[in-house]
């Protein structure tokens, strides 16, 4: 059987040695009436069939080139070096548990250590974690920090957040009895003001104002940002947030219908021991060499138990290493080009598109980075017209918000060359 | 074998990797946004020609142990083989190319997919309905205390505690506590399972749940689970399994039909999916009837062969992530199920149980064995027997690193003083298991002749022991404005 | 620019330490007159669009899939296990050079190793290489063999051998003085007597006869195998054959328009000497530790230069290993188990074709295993055809051979399900 | 670190692993051949299960040295960075899944693809044509001689001799063996260049080709080339360029113009084809216009933006192996070019060279330098200097082993004793061509304080030194009947 390794014998020789007659000498413990005859499943296959069939599962998926993609809304098409995937299947990587065995796992540790960095200097902090499961739950884990810190029982959120880190968000809150509340104004119960850089539509907020009116009502500011876009935009770090959370989904990773990504949170020094998760600090052996280890334990489940700062355990490592691949091969320069030549050709394609008969930008008056929302006449027809040659087109916003009807969404990355561009707009003319 | 970080080896003069130019005419981001929008200062991201982060990072790869190269018998983690093909089916572009939100009709493939691994996993565990959203395990058990929290409030019962026995992960009390209840510990008996008579003494109509792993984290099966589940349901609780140890099981016998209401999985254990030094794994929670009404949304409809995502869910307890779970780790643990079938998984989980008696068997003269077998997939023996010569579990474990082997779990139980938890799995050799317990024996005749030599190790490993006490002085110091070495991540000297 | 690592400080710093002032000076010895003003080419392309530019070449290609091609000729399709890619694209083997410092290269040298072993056990023969370049030059390379062991300047050629293989053998005789003759009849010139099993054709020949008419002759009878074959067939070892050479890419390698695949050789022990390119060989340490490394390197072109018994230096060593991973993964059985699938399938496909009307098996009375050929009403037409359905049909024998006009042969391997059988067949009804 | 071999861990009683039934009906082979068709005795391959096969060759990968990990500088051999997309090119389904007999409008892409590589390589070398055919450097050498020959003969021209320096490398004297000419060494003056005086005076109208490495094979680029070329082609003979040095000055100059008539390249060292621990590479040979007639069959002709194969060619020598060459190097090699450039393959030269020369300075103290530099992208060092302590250059090789560096070439070139061939190549960067000079500092000092650590050297690795005399005494002995143990190949105990 594929991936068995005992061979009859073997497991003959073993029960002997172990002085028993048969496997359900083993078992004795298992009530007898509890004991299954067979495993209702088919039986297995060999790889080959199994790929086949996993293979045809695949045929039945249509995939839209990336140049062609213009659909955003959380996960996005970009360039990924061939490095990031060369390096996280290394099975030395990918094979490896949590290093709970720092001089084993020096390497994870390592790598983890420089996704801390990466992710604190992306965002202008202090610190950052090992990851998150994602940028819905890296909201939701900053309020509960929030929630800690200040004591207080209500989180405000400000603006367009995605709507599903908006549920997450109402999901961990009713656990620990917290209000989730729509809204601008900060009150004295409010634990953080949470928004989103750029948001959901692709807008900018006033992050800085946000900010410092959090703060006014003693609130910790929670942003929720965008990291290729920092490599333009204003990081949290310095307009003053006091924890950055995001999701690093377009740092390295494929979309993978919406997973594994990757959930990364940075904060202010005072509250670091606050923060969910595992952290990578430096420690040194006995003869001064350096070395990397799991810090800060005392914040964590395996050892607080229920006064945890959160339960997680399996964060999401390897997506963190592919991030980390990804960066440290953009480099400061490399991230610039890419967000440089995002917000150019997003700018670029939504003066085409306002130009179109009947279209134009939602909000004219609101600058935007590389997603943006169009109002449109007859809106599905255009997602249809654009799906028929070929084309994923932007994103609905009637979806999630009724107040948007007739909004699309577009997003234009490194990927959208402009011949694609043309090609977008040609499929949209009337 | 040591290697700089990537950002010492940094040089700002480095040339940026060749991009695409934008190609359209359109204004520079700082020629529209307001100056207080741009980013002052550019990140302090390390400059690194591609040759030298490949070198980076392969060798830092070469400084762990992982299953492709050493056993790994992490008790309580099911490290096993990860098939190679699973790595193929998930990177197919269409699977890894698929954005969450294409339409329905255009991801028929996935969705059926999803709709199969669930069929799989419920008859895996014996429930109704499964949910794929949870991102782990920890994440499984909060998303199915908030279901049964859920389902006591629609009954209009405020249950506000959630029992938890003494030797259950941490994860356990950690996702009741978040999920806002108050969690109270059951304890073990003299045999490594749960007392009942302490069971008894803590249910109440004030109790939500029972969180409960079985075989217990022991290793041991709560041969008593039938009265257990009874004793629960009585008082009007629901039974929760901690599915970690899945893998002593399937085909034998299956947690619904042991009367639990709610059970996650880690596909990321007992499904191969690999654990990635960490993650990204996968959590799915199992429910029976009562329950489903409050899964998460979207579930996954199939009807005539088509498929749907519903989102529509009135009693749901809404969305637990983003999209719909770890699907590139779903379609691993898909393509697994269907090599193995339900022969495969069977013989698994038998030989699972196999390989972790006969390796007892090999070390129970050298090592205590605080409870009597046999055992599950799993054994937890403790070092108490050095103690006299000063050797602790963490001195075999680090003796381990050193004969090329990861080590077990320690110090987990806690119930298990100096604990040594190990769980070989049914992917190891008889050959593998024997090296390790001559390895095991080795190092018990070395404490009883040279515990200094075992007290030092590991020494053939990239670092020896590391001082954590001073790190954490040294965070100490950071925290507290007393040092400008941040310890948890690097910074330029002198800054 | 990709994949350099100097930057402009480091080339000064550099030029500094060794005292010069320029590149200028480093290239003085290069006359004036030869110094290029720029390298003709286009300039460099990122790696997004390097990648795009290849992507769209592929795209201009038209692959058939696996299970519905039935052509082979020397190269054919075969389930191939992911492990052997696992492998073959682990950085450590991939990456390394000839073995030449064993200490640090035990894993390709043990490798090797058991490459060689394998070879050694599918032909039952003495000593295997470490690998030639393909199955052409391990013919021709067996023949350079036979001429130096018995000192006499012909070869025989006997049936059906790929014709490629006759004309890279033809291309080496020619330098070494060598006569090529087809024929079944060796003299007393005669150095070897060189036949493929199964044939070009897929036939079975006697191999048996032919070794004993060869040894009859004071030559060596030369075996070119298949090695899926030697599975079922008796191996060159068992009828006493003297070289085995053969084609692996049957052992995991993809089809790759050609290449690089693999030539393997093997021999009896009185022919190890003459073997050429690289062998590995058990040696140990002071400390008694058993080892790999280079042997016999007397016969190498490194040390004997123009007295070497090949020029070979670089091998395919890497598709070895591949060929070592796909051979301990079948296992005797697993491989048993393809073989016989490839038999049965070709045998059914083979009674189902020749039901056709007008079509036969060209040669009746000869037993086959798993390729064919049929005698076919307008062949080119029947291959047209198919590749308009879909399916990569057979191969037209006519193109080497003016007495097989109208042959064309049919190949099945475990790839090729009952299923494709059927569409195959469906396809040629008339 | 150890590893048993396959054979060695093998269970006779393993299971088989899972694979597709027939699914007709049709008789057994059994059933259908001659019982001496059939094979009597199973082929004696190892039984294991997959993951014990993938342990297996992971552990055995992590005992290589590889430059994925380590600075390799093999004089010669170039080891230089290779670019991960090129693996991704190589593998794309449009290129891996090509039969080779496929019909052309099939495979318009792939001719296009060779098409344009041939361009290029024009463009670098400066030949008219190129056949992408040669399997391997030395493959490539023997087809140009052989190309060389039939030009000869079609002339009328019987020329029996080919002269090769005494620096050349030992394919050469071996390709023209091969090729049926009778070799006459050349020798090298004492500035490390060929010496035209001992050429002139082999030179003859019986020599049919001068084989040349330019830079030679200790670094040194030939000043004199234009006279050789010269003398060469007025005796009537050809000058061959052994290309593997090539990677000295792309886009600096070119063989071609400094009269070589033709070219062979290692795709495998100067356009990043990895090495494969011995292959695959790729040897595709340049010729000027005289030669492009003996070309082998087929070439790739292009027509109208249509692409054919062209086997008709009346004077071509013919084929020199089967199909095409080594399409999947091509595709790399041709993804190296199109990444790099025209711009790029010229700094990479330069780097080349730069870092040759800088390294050269760091240890031209330490180590006997027997000739003067500038260098090009290669330096020949030597050990003499250490002879007083009895260290050679071995020992110094093996020294670098355990200071985590693989060892350049020693003992080549055969013209300088105790050699050490150090080629850094343009991946490697400053800071590791720094660490490879201290650790010969360091080894230097050594083997004045120490000697005896360095012939104990390398200690740090699975193995220490091996015993080749022992090895070829016991293969002797096989040979001759006295011993049982093949050594060449793993026999079961006792067979
Ligand atoms: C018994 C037990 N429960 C729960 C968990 C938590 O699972 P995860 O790490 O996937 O969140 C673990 C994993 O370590 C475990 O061993
Ligand atoms: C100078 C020189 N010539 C020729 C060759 C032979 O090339 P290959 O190994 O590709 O056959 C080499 C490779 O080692 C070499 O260094």
């Amino acid at each position: 059987m594929p991936y068995l390794v005992h061979s009859e014998e073997d497991r003959a020789s073993m029960l002997e040695s172990i002085g028993v007659r048969s496997m359900d000498d083993l078992l004795v413990d298992i009530p007898q009436s509890l004991r299954l005859d067979a495993l209702e499943l088919p039986a297995g296959l060999s790889e080959f069939e199994t790929m086949s069939q996993i293979e045809s599962l695949a045929a039945r998926n249509r995939v839209f080139p990336d140049r062609l993609t213009f659909r955003g809304g959380g996960v996005y098409r970009r360039f990924i070096p061939a490095a990031v995937a060369a390096v996280t299947s290394k099975p030395e990587f990918y094979t490896a548990y949590t290093p709970y065995q720092p001089e084993a796992s020096q390497g994870t540790l390592q790598a983890i250590f420089e996704f801390q960095t990466l992710i604190a200097e992306l965002t202008a902090l202090d610190v950052a974690n090992a990851s998150l499961y994602d940028g819905a739950t890296a909201v939701a884990e900053a309020a509960m920090m929030a929630h800690i810190q200040t004591g207080r029982d209500e989180v405000v959120v400000s603006g367009y957040l995605h709507p599903e880190y908006v549920e997450v968000l109402r999901a961990f809150c009713e656990g620990r009895g917290i209000k989730v509340r729509k809204g601008t104004r900060p009150g004295p119960k409010t634990a953080a003001v949470i928004f989103q850089q750029p948001d959901f539509l692709g807008l900018l907020v006033d992050a800085r104002a946000l900010t410092e009116s959090a703060h006014a009502a003693g609130a910790l500011a929670i942003a929720c940002v965008d990291p290729i876009s920092l490599a333009v935009l204003a990081p949290p770090g310095e307009y003053g947030a006091d924890i950055a959370v995001g999701e690093g989904q377009q740092l390295g990773l494929s979309p993978s219908y919406g997973g594994p990504h990757v959930g990364f949170i940075s904060c202010r020094k005072e509250l670091v021991r606050r923060l969910p998760g595992r952290l990578v600090g430096t420690a040194y052996d006995t003869q001064g060499r350096r070395g990397f280890n799991l810090a800060l334990a005392a914040r964590e489940q395996h050892i607080r138990r229920e006064k945890a700062t959160s339960n997680i355990c399996t964060n999401h490592s390897l997506c963190a290493l592919a991030a980390s691949v990804y960066m440290t091969y953009m480099g400061p320069q490399g991230l610039r080009q890419v967000a440089g030549v995002s917000f150019k050709r997003a700018h670029a394609l939504a003066g085409r598109l306002a130009a179109l008969p009947g279209w134009e930008l939602a909000f004219p008056d609101r600058p935007f980075f590389n997603e943006f929302p169009m109002r449109v006449p007859k809106a599905p027809a255009v997602v249809r017209k654009l799906a028929r040659k070929g084309i994923l087109g932007p994103l609905e916003m009637r979806r999630w918000f009724r107040e948007l009807n007739g909004v699309l969404t577009f997003t234009c990355t490194e990927v959208n060359d402009p011949r694609a561009l043309d090609e977008l707009v040609e499929a949209l003319q009337p | 074998m040591t290697e700089l970080l990537s950002f010492e080896k940094s040089r700002r003069s480095a040339s940026a990797p060749r991009l695409p130019d934008a190609g359209v005419t359109a204004p520079e981001a700082s020629q529209v946004l307001a100056p207080d929008q741009l980013r002052v200062q550019a990140p302090g991201l390390p400059q690194l020609s591609e040759p030298e982060i490949m070198r980076h990072y392969s060798r830092l790869a070469s400084m762990n142990y992982s299953i492709s190269e050493q056993f790994y018998p992490l008790g309580s983690c099911t490290m096993k083989y990860n098939p190679v093909v699973n790595e193929l089916a998930a990177a197919l572009p269409g699977f890894a190319g698929l954005h969450p939100y294409q339409e329905e009709d255009t991801v028929q493939g996935a969705l059926e997919l999803m709709w199969r691994l669930e069929q799989a996993l419920c008859a895996v565990v014996g429930v109704d309905r499964v949910t794929l959203q949870p991102a782990a395990g920890a994440h499984g058990e909060w998303t199915a205390l908030r279901m049964i929290s859920a389902y006591h409030h629609s009954r209009g019962d405020n249950r506000t505690e959630v029992l938890v026995p003494d030797s259950a992960h941490g994860t356990n009390p950690a996702s009741a506590a978040l999920s806002g209840f108050h969690v109270v510990e059951v304890k073990s008996g003299p045999d490594g399972r749960i007392s009942l008579a302490d069971l008894e003494s803590k249910l109440s109509p004030r109790v939500a749940a029972l969180m409960l792993t079985n075989p217990n984290t022991l290793g041991l099966f709560e041969r008593q689970i039938l009265d257990i589940a009874e004793m629960v349901h009585a008082t009007g609780a629901m039974l929760y399994y901690d599915g970690a140890n899945l893998n002593a099981f399937m085909g034998i016998c299956r947690p619904g039909d042991m009367g639990f209401d709610a059970v996650h999985m880690n596909l990321h254990k007992t499904f191969t999916t690999p654990h990635g030094g960490g993650g990204p794994g996968a959590g799915p929670v199992g429910v029976k009837a009562d329950l489903v009404p409050f899964l998460p949304t979207p579930t996954v409809e199939r009807t005539n062969g088509h498929l749907t995502l519903d989102f529509k869910r009135p009693k749901s307890i809404g969305r637990v992530r983003s999209f719909y779970g770890n699907f590139g780790m779903l379609v691993r643990a898909y393509s697994y199920i269907v090599a193995m079938g339900g022969d495969g998984l069977t013989q698994a989980s038998r030989d699972a149980v196999l390989s972790a008696n006969y390796l007892r068997k090999q070390v129970e003269d050298d090592l205590d064995m605080p409870h009597e077998g046999p055992c599950m997939h799993e054994f937890v023996a403790s070092t108490q027997n050095l103690a006299h010569e000063g050797v602790r579990a963490l001195d075999v474990a680090k003796a381990l690193l050193d004969r090329d082997f990861y080590a077990p779990t320690i110090y987990f139980p806690l119930v298990v003083p100096e604990a040594i938890m190990v769980e070989p799995t049914e992917t190891e050799s008889k050959a593998t298991l024997d090296a390790f317990a001559a390895a095991i024996k080795d190092i018990v005749a070395q404490a009883r002749t040279n515990p200094q030599d075992l007290h030092d190790a590991p020494k053939k490993l990239p670092v020896g022991r590391l001082d954590e006490v001073a790190a954490a002085r040294r965070i100490n110091a950071y925290l507290q404005g007393q040092s400008e070495d941040p310890v948890l991540r690097w910074k330029p000297p002198g800054k």
